[in-house]
Formats: structure tokens, sequence, C-alpha cells
């Protein structure tokens, strides 16, 4: 079993601040892990256990706190496998992957955008779907959906 | 009786006019617009403005002849529903061009902007005035023609580069610049090819050329010569596969994009009027202008005006071969292009007069001297 | 090519080239010059507003069939175009405008029905409609239904709402209508009652749109020996699930929240 | 010099934009600029059933609905640990695999009229047409299906359905080969195309690239072989690989996968013939199982535990890898909706196959890697 060992692994490497590994049908599970390593946690995947090719990065709002979520596939394992962390909502920060994956570019780009996620070390974390100086992250729950004279306004502002 | 041509028409029509005129007229005044010199003075005009009609007309009518054409190619119709079988749809394209307002951009340079398409379009039609169309067209006017027609041909590029410079755009730019490039690296390899038609003919006067063609096409002995000269004839018309200047795939539309209106028109017509000189060009060097050989049964070959139909056909078959072109082959790249203009026409070129040469040495051996030299 | 390995079903190579340029550009001129040849008859555009694909004398004479195809000949006559709506057996269920994932069908009072219950039936936005066919699969009676009709064009945008009157139009027009019936599971949910919290109030046998919801008499308690019977006749909904269309207004408009979706079993 | 290529553009297919900057003719640095078609379907996912997603889905990728479709569908199946049946999983393919020869007939028009060339863009529209009237006498709708649904898809083929699609699939294949004439047996296409935008595979591998841009490198990797969803691995096809890295090999690869493609839909329609059967799942939860909207679900979910679940799913798109996360907490809408775009991330490695190259293969470069902006932009 894949998952198994790569639980045993990360557990090995990371200590406590690797917090679980769900499984999830399909791939190879769900690593939930502390985002303090998340860049130690990056390189160990890509290089030691062949997940080379990072395949989407994305946030979810949970409210409460946000989700980022990667997915990642190796080559030689032919499967994917999910990382998770949890960001608190008020200071969402992680590092960034593209010294890790360059492809990782655009994905951050998008999930700062919409879910409002911070990458640190990202060489260009502009908005990309959105306007620059746009005010809301419109994948945020507290996005004023039911308003949308007060989205046009602010849009119009800018 | 002197052969008709289309001045000595011009010339009865201005006189016929005048004479009209003058009948209305006090006697004095009608002595005065009777002189010859008004009537030649307005034998001019009515010549050129036939000159104009007839170059126009042909233009319009080969747009037409290329969308036709083009549609076959493509397994479409073309235009089909202006007029019989789409005829008068550039008519109607065209005017709805004049009733566009003409927007020239706001740091663009009003003169160059407004000047260039004008000069294009002029220079254009210019060349009409020198090229022989049948034996009653204009022949014996000008002893240089082939070389008139060769150097207004060869202005295009300045106007293009003028409106390229004034309408202050990047693409524009780009594109005349590629133009300009282009357009000079095959003036050289055109004119060495039109020297090889010169070597054989022994003549720059298209008449001469035409007439020294009542033999043989110079097509068979210059293969090569018309290979080059097409090659070349496309560059300068900016047609696919060189239309680097106006690949509207990177460039937009190239040196024209921020024309529109009557000033794209222009541009559009002096292109189809290049396009047609272009044909008429290689018809006249190589595929023996309004004559045929001498073992043509005479009954093709001797109905009135024969001349022109069968110059008008050749014409619009070789239009046609640049229509097949442009409807099979893609565009190539600014290097390969002046890469292939240098490295590959000038060298054929070059061989192709040295053809001729040999052409013409054959033909002074008594062997050969079946086939009567040329005189000069 | 004929031997190309997918033609065959033979295990295929890697990726070769099946053309290479001979005498420069020959190839592709002689190409081109066949598929003028082919079309100098009859070139494969439609002349649209005078040919129409969906006329079948013509599609069947450009169909695969006839070697230089234009359309695929036979088409089934399932295009989702505009609705044609059965005003007469429209039931006002409600389900076109619920399924109805672009908000553009409102329900509009049409006369025919009685004061107390107009009839309503749908009216379609078409500057909204995206013509996804929801609202048709979702007809329990089948009177709303897409046609082949796709010239939409009007000068006004008021004109692009079809009113239920003008649906109607459409449906006596006898424009083909899409045969496609969508397939439904076979085990459906049904509408179920919670009967300690029902109050009888004959909110949902009086909105439902297919009758199907019976008020029956039920005993509220048995009464204890020497006790009168309780002389309030309780009633309570039954529900007909061969009828039900499954439309959801008596959850809608029960005040106590007593019907739900459970299963058949 | 910096241009502008975009967002009005010929060579943009679509509305996003290209900064270049240039010396003389030579690129030395790109900047993709996206957003310019975002219209948000993330967002309104979050607030629309799952089956009416699907509308949005066909919205998405414009030229590759089904293929998106089949995406979300799955991802969302998944998510509610719901299971279609065969016959609806063997439509899917099929469904797939003709929007795939659709797709990339409609890359090929555009592909090569970038290069110029008008002829083939009208010879790839006209045989696209076939493909998406065979869409039609099926689904309804010529680009905007509707087709799949959650625990199936809408209806049935029609009857004699098969044997028309045959004969178009025929049809195409003899059409192929005009295809190639007209490309690789032209002098001037290879001068332009070989060794064009060459992106090898460790690089392609780095950003991410998917799809045919990736198999033109020599990588073999298919999803649709290296981790079969629906019934792939129960139909016989070929991964079709070259490692020239540029864009005749992306051609070469599209020209191949066609042909597949066609092979794949013969083995479908084969199956079709011989197993009819529903194509809707049963026990479908009531609300899920009507095509329509579910009234009362709150008033369902008042009474009943709904399963809860996390959906992912990765499709090989005619542009690349596809995917989709579903995230589903027990509501009446996905709580969140995540797609990825493969067509984003290839035009995001434009930074490092487009420098070095010149203006004029911008539109060749870029039309082989078949920029679909709706799904880019989302």
């Amino acid at each position: 079993m894949r998952g198994v060992e790569l639980s045993a692994a990360l557990a090995a490497r990371f200590g406590d601040k690797f917090l679980g590994l769900d499984p999830f049908p399909g791939l190879v599970g769900r690593v939930r892990f502390d985002p303090s390593v998340a860049r130690a946690l990056f390189e160990y995947l890509r290089d030691e256990q062949g997940f080379v090719h990072l395949t989407m990065v994305g946030g979810i709002d949970w409210v409460d706190h946000r989700e980022v979520f990667y997915t990642l596939w190796s080559d030689r394992d032919r499967t994917y496998l999910q990382l998770s962390a949890d960001l608190p909502a008020d200071h969402p920060t992680i590092a960034s992957a593209v010294p890790v994956w360059p492809g990782a570019n655009a994905h951050e780009r998008e999930a700062w955008d919409l879910v409002g996620i911070r990458f640190e070390g990202h060489p260009d974390l502009r908005r990309i779907f959105m306007p620059e100086g746009y005010e809301f992250h419109p994948l945020l729950r507290s996005f004023p959906i039911h308003e949308p004279e007060e989205l046009e306004v602010k849009a119009r502002s800018d | 009786m002197a052969p008709m041509t289309l001045f000595s028409v011009a010339d009865a029509i201005a006189a016929a006019l005048l004479g009209l005129l003058g009948r209305l007229l006090p006697a004095g005044a009608a002595h005065a617009v009777t002189a010859p010199d008004v009537v030649l003075g307005l034998a001019t005009v009515v010549f050129a403005a036939i000159l104009l009609a007839a170059s126009m007309l042909n233009t319009i009518l080969l747009i037409w002849y290329e969308r036709k054409l083009l549609g076959r190619f493509m397994d479409r119709r073309g235009a089909m529903h202006v007029g019989f079988a789409g005829l008068l749809q550039n008519f109607a394209d065209g005017l709805k061009l004049f009733r566009k307002d003409t927007v020239r951009p706001r740091e663009a340079d009003s003169l160059g902007f407004w000047a260039s398409p004008t000069a294009y379009m002029i220079t254009s039609l210019l060349i009409f005035g020198v090229l022989p169309i049948s034996t009653g067209w204009n022949d014996g006017s000008l002893p240089l023609t082939l070389l008139l027609a060769l150097v207004i041909f060869s202005f295009a590029p300045l106007f293009i580069f003028l409106g390229a410079w004034a309408s202050n755009n990047k693409y524009s730019l780009i594109g005349g610049m590629r133009s300009a490039a282009q357009m000079i690296a095959y003036e050289v390899p055109i004119l060495l090819a039109v020297v090889a038609v010169v070597v054989l003919s022994g003549s720059f006067d298209l008449t001469t050329i035409v007439n020294e063609q009542r033999n043989y096409w110079f097509w068979a002995p210059l293969f090569l010569a018309l290979i080059v000269f097409v090659a070349g004839m496309l560059a300068e018309m900016e047609r696919i596969p060189f239309d680097l200047p106006e690949a509207e795939a990177e460039l937009v539309e190239g040196w024209n994009t921020e024309y529109g209106g009557m000033l794209f028109a222009f541009f559009m017509l002096a292109d189809y009027l290049r396009a047609l000189v272009g044909s008429i060009l290689v018809v006249l060097l190589f595929l023996g202008g309004w004559t045929w050989p001498s073992y043509v049964p005479s009954a093709l070959t001797s109905f009135p005006l024969a001349g022109i139909v069968w110059f008008m056909v050749k014409t619009y078959l070789v239009f046609g071969l640049f229509v097949w072109v442009r409807a099979a082959l893609p565009r190539v790249r600014t290097d390969q292009l002046l890469r292939l203009g240098w490295m590959r026409m000038v060298p054929l070129a070059l061989l192709s007069i040295v053809l001729a040469a040999v052409v013409v040495a054959a033909r002074c051996l008594p062997v050969l001297g079946c086939i009567p030299s040329i005189g000069g | 090519m004929a031997d190309s390995p997918a033609r065959t079903g033979s295990p295929p190579l890697e990726t070769t080239e099946t053309e290479r340029p001979s005498l420069w550009v020959v190839r592709p001129l002689a190409t081109a010059a066949k598929q003028f040849a082919k079309s100098l008859w009859r070139p494969s555009t439609i002349v649209y507003p005078f040919e129409r694909l969906e006329d079948p004398k013509f599609r069947s004479a450009v169909g695969v069939e006839s070697g230089r195809p234009i359309g695929v000949g036979e088409i089934w006559d399932n295009y989702r175009g505009v609705h044609a709506l059965n005003i007469q057996t429209c039931i006002s269920c409600n389900l076109c405008a619920f399924s109805c994932p672009d908000v553009c069908i409102e329900m509009v009072t049409v006369p025919g029905g009685d004061p107390k219950h107009p009839k309503k039936c749908p009216e379609i936005d078409y500057g909204k409609c995206s013509f996804c066919g929801f609202c048709s699969d979702a007809c329990p009676e089948g009177c709303l239904t897409m046609t082949t009709r796709y010239e939409l064009s009007v000068h006004k945008r008021a004109d692009m709402v079809y009113s239920p009157q003008k649906m109607y139009e459409v449906f006596q027009s006898k424009l083909p209508m899409n045969p496609i019936r969508v397939a439904r599971p076979e085990n459906e949910d049904a509408i179920r009652l919670d009967p300690p919290l029902c109050i009888g109030c004959f909110a949902c046998s009086r909105d439902c749109p297919t009758n199907c919801i019976t008020m029956v008499d039920i005993p509220k308690a048995t009464p204890k020996p020497g006790e009168k019977p309780a002389k309030r006749i309780w009633k309570e909904p039954v529900i007909n699930d061969s009828d039900c269309v499954r439309c959801g207004t008596c959850i809608s408009v029960c005040p106590k929240d007593c019907l739900f979706w459970g299963s058949r079993e | 010099m910096w241009i502008n290529m975009g967002p009005q553009h010929p060579m943009t297919h679509g509305l996003w934009n290209l900064r270049v900057r240039v010396e003389g003719e030579v690129i030395r640095d790109v900047e993709p600029e996206m957003g310019f078609l975002h219209r948000g379907i993330e967002k309104i996912s979050e607030n629309r059933h799952y089956n009416e997603v699907i509308t949005l889905m066909d919205r998405c990728c414009y030229v590759a609905g089904m293929s998106w479709e089949q995406l979300f569908i799955q991802a969302s199946e998944q998510a509610l640990k719901v299971t279609p049946p065969a016959r609806a999983e063997y439509l899917r393919v099929l469904s797939a695999e003709l929007q795939r020869i659709a797709s990339h007939l409609m890359w090929y028009a555009a592909f090569v009229q970038d290069l110029g060339l008008m002829t083939p863009f009208l010879y790839g529209m006209r045989d696209r047409d076939l493909v998406l009237d065979l869409f039609q006498s099926y689904t309804g709708a010529r680009m905007t299906y509707e087709y799949m649904r959650v625990g199936g898809v809408r209806n049935d083929a029609p009857h004699g359905f098969t044997d028309q699609c045959r004969k178009v699939l025929d049809w195409l294949l003899a059409r192929f080969v005009e295809y190639d004439q007209l490309c690789l047996g032209s002098t001037i296409f290879r001068k332009r195309c070989d060794d064009l935008g060459v992106l090898k595979a460790p690089e392609a591998v780095a950003y991410g690239v998917t799809g045919p841009m990736l198999r033109s490198a020599g990588v073999r990797r298919d999803l649709r072989k290296d981790r079969p969803y629906s019934v792939y691995d129960q139909v016989e096809f070929d991964v079709p690989v070259t490692d020239t890295a540029d864009v005749t090999g992306r051609y070469l690869v599209r020209m191949e996968e066609m042909r597949q493609s066609v092979r794949i839909c013969r083995q479908c329609l084969d199956w079709l013939d011989r197993n009819p059967g529903p194509v809707l799942a049963d026990h479908l939860p009531r609300w899920l199982g009507a095509p329509y909207a579910p009234v009362g679900r709150e008033a369902y979910l008042l009474k009943r535990n709904y399963p809860t679940g996390l959906g992912f799913s990765m499709v090989e798109e005619p542009h690349g890898e596809a995917g989709a996360y579903v995230v589903n907490d027990g509501g009446e809408h996905p709580y969140r909706v995540k797609f990825r775009s493969p067509v984003l991330i290839n035009i995001w490695a434009a930074k490092r196959y487009l420098p070095g190259y010149r203006i004029a293969d911008i539109p060749p470069i870029m039309g082989s890697v078949d920029v679909c902006v709706g799904e880019c932009d989302r």
C-alpha cells in the first residue's frame, strides 16, 4: 500500500508537523500537514517520492479558517496525492511552491486572486482574473453575491 | 489610315465633344475651344479616364474572381447574392467603405497618414499608362516602358513605409519594415529575371518584347526566369505565401492596421491593382502578350478585339495561379523569405540570364539559322 | 494510408509522419486543386436561408451516404429550440420554473382557471434562456416541449419574452417536437407524511396540481371505554403515488413541515 | 519594445493578452495576461445544484463541452457516492471521444490559419460540423449539450445512431489524409514548424504542461491509460508520442489522437449495439434523479442524513489534463468546486518556450498550444 508507506515516511520525516493521511478513493490519499513545513514537504515529495508534477493548487474558505490544497502527480506511481493545510482566516499565508514546481505560478496567483491565500516567496503574486485593485476575493463566503450594485460601484472606483 | 489606337479613340471623342461645345458657343469662343492644343489636352484627359475606368473595373472584377476562385478551393461559394453570382458584391463593399468614417489615430502623423494611401493608389494606377494591352492600346509611345513600369512599381515600399510610420502603431511599423525589406530584396531577382527577357528580346519596350514572342513564347527558354519572376511578383504584390507585411495572424493587418474606411479601400484597391499589373507583366514578358505563335489557327486569333480578349484571358489565368498558390500554401517567415530571395532567387535569375544568352548565341549559329536573329 | 494502424485495428506504432514534402509544394497544390475540382459544381456550404438542414429532403440528399456529406443525413428531431406549450394539458405544477437554472421562467396567469386557484403557465424569457432543456425534461405532463425552431431574432428586447399563448401558437404550428424522454430513475422518492405533526389544514390537497391528495378521515384517538368518541373528525392527506408528479408543491405549502421526501419502501 | 498581442488580436483565438518584449523581430520575454473571459464559474457553481452546473460546463470550454461535463460529473459522483450504469459510461466515453475529434478539428482549423493558410480552416470546420451534427442527433444541441447527469446521461442514443456515427467516422478518417497532405506535404509548413516552440520533457513536466504538448516532448502520459477513468480500461487504443517537442510534433500527436479517437469510438459503438440497458442509475436521491431542482430539499435534509464527501476527478481533455475537485458538505449545492484548466498552465509555460523565436512564430506556437480561453479563465 502506497498510502501506508508514504504515511510512515512522512511521519518519520516531519514528526508532528505531519497531521495524518486520510484515505481518498482513487488517490494515494490526502495528506494533512502543518503549513510551516510546506516548502520542505514539497521538496521532499518531489525529490524523494517522485511527485514531479503539480496538478492544482486551490483554496477553500471554511469561514473560520481557510484550507489550501495541492494535488500532485507521480510519474513513477501513476497516481495522485492531495495535500491539504489549514490556514488561519485572518492570516492565510503559506510558502510558495514556485521554487519547487515552476508551474505553480499561475495556480498560486489564481488561489490568491479567488480565495485570498498569500504565497510567500511567489515571484509575482498579482491578481490573475480579477482586475488589479479589486477589493474582493470572489470565492470567499463573505463575497457580497447578493448585492451586485455594491460590487459594481467598488469595481468602478478602482 | 493610321491604325486605330486607344489614344486616337480618345482624340476622336475629345474632338467630337469640343465640336459639340463649339456649336453652342459664340464663334470666337468656339474657335478657342476647338484649337488643336485644347483637343489634345482633353484627349489626354479622356485617355486617362478610359484607362482609369478600365483598370478599376478590371481590379474589381479581379477581386470578385479571387473571391469566387478561392471559395471553390476552400469548398465554399464566395460572394453570391449581390448581382449575378455576386458580381456586384465588391461595388457594395466599396460603397460601404466609402460611407464609413475615416478614423485617424490621435497620435498619428496627419500628412503621412493621408498621403500614403493616396500616393500608393496613384502610383499603382500610373503603371497602367505604360502597359500595352494589345496592339491598339498605347504601343510605341515610349521606348523604355518596361523599365518605367518597374520603376513605378517599386515606389510602393516607400509609401507603405510612410503610411506605416505615420500611423504610429507598432504592428504597422513592423509591417512597414518587413514590407520595405521584402520589396527591396525581391526587386533584385525581378530585375535580373527581366534582364533575361531583355537579353532574349533585345528591347526594353514592352511592345517589342511581345512582338518578339510571335514565334515562341519566352516561358519555354526562360522557365527559370519565369519562376523567379512569379515568385518575386508574389512578394511584390504581398500575396500569400509572401504576405508577411500584412500577416494577419501576428500583425493584425500589418502596415494598414490603423486604416479604415476609404483609406483602407485605397490600399485594398491598390493591392489588387498591383496584382493585376503583376499578372499583366507575366503575360507580357513570358506568355506572349496578345500574340499567339504562328501555328495557332488564325481564326482563333484574328476576330475583332482578339488581342485584348486573349490578353485578358491570359492575365486572369495567371492571376488564377496566384489564387491557387494562396489557397494551398502557408506564409513563410521573414528570414526565410529573405534567405529565399537572396540565396535562391538571385542565383536562379543569374542562371536564367546565362541561359538567355545561350539561346541568343544559339540563334546566331548558322546551324540553327532557321530562327531569324534579332537586330541590335 | 490505407494500412494506417487505426484503420486496420492492428497495434499501431509510434506516431509517424504519414506525409513527406515532395517537390517542395506540389502536394498541397495538388490537394487544393482536387478540392477545387470537387467543389466546382456543389461546394459544401449550405445556402442557409434557401437550403435548410432541418428540411428532411435536403438533408437526406447531402447526408453521409451522398459521398460528399454536408450533414450526417438523418438527424432526429430532437433539437432543443423554441419551446412549445400545450396550455390545455398544463397542470400548473411549477416544475419548469423550479428547474430552470437561469431563472428565466415565470409562471403567469392564463385564463381558464377557477378564480380561487388561477391557472398558471410558464412564460419564458429567451433573453436569458440557455436552452438546456431542463424545463421540458421536468414537465410531468409532456406539455412543455422543445421544437426544432431556432430562428429567434426580434427587434425589441420585449419580444424575447414568450408568453404562454405565444408558445401555444408554436405548439399549434406542428413543428417537430423533441421526442427525447428523459431517463428517470426507477425508484423515485415519494412524498411522505409525518402524521403526528399534521393539523389537517387541507392546504396540500387544495394546491395539488394533479389532485392526487385526498383527505381521509382518521380516528384521532381510540376512545377509552366509557368515554364518548371525539366529536371532531380529523383528516389527514393520503397521496396517490402513481398520480403524483413529485412537484413538491404540497411540501412548500405545508404550514407545519410535516410532509417530506421519503423513499418508496 | 513591448507589444500587446491581445486582447483583440487574431492570434489569441479568444480573449487574452500576450505581452511580448521584442528586439527587432526576436522575442525576449513574454507575459500572458488572463481574465478577460472570467465568468466566475466556480462561484456560480457554489450556488447551483449539481446537475445545473452542467450547463456551465458546456460554456466553460466551448469546444470541448463533453469532456468538461464528464469531468465535473465524475467528481460529483464521487462526492455524492453515486455509480452510473455501464451503458451511461460507454455513452460518456463515446461523447468525450467525439468531442476530442471535434476539438482537434477546431484546433487544426485555427492552427493552420495562424500560419496564413486559410483553406484548411474551412476544411476543418466543415468536417467538425459532421461531428456536431452527430451531437445534435443524440443530445439535442450542437455545442451546449447538457447531456450528462449525475448518475448517468440524459437520454440514450436514438435507434440507428450508431450506424450513422460509423459512417461519419469512416468519412473523417479519409479526410485526415487530406489534412496531412496540405500541411505535412508542404515544404513551407515544415520549414515553419520544425524546431519551433521547443519545450523539452523535463521543463514541460516542471511547468506542469499536459496533453499533446507534453506527449510531443516524448513523455508517454495519458490519463486515459495511466489512470483509466470511466471505461477507458475496457477499450483499446494507443497513446501517440513524438520526441521532437516542437510544433510539428504537436501536430503529429493531435492528428494521431484523432485516429485513435475514431478507434475508441468504434469500440464504444460496438459495445452499445450489443448491450442495451438503462442509462441512469437507480436509487438516486430524489433530487438528483430528477433532472430539475429539488423542491423542499431543505425539508429533505432535515429528515435525512445526507452523505458528505470529496470528489476528485482528472480527465484527459483535448487540450490536456483537466481536473475538478468538488467538496460536498451535505448541502444542496457543492460547497466548493475547483477546476484545473490545462490551457492556463500550457499558456503559462509560454514564458519558457516563446523567448528566442520571432514575432512571426508566435501564432503557430500559440496555435499549437490549442488555446481555449473559456476554460482558462472560467
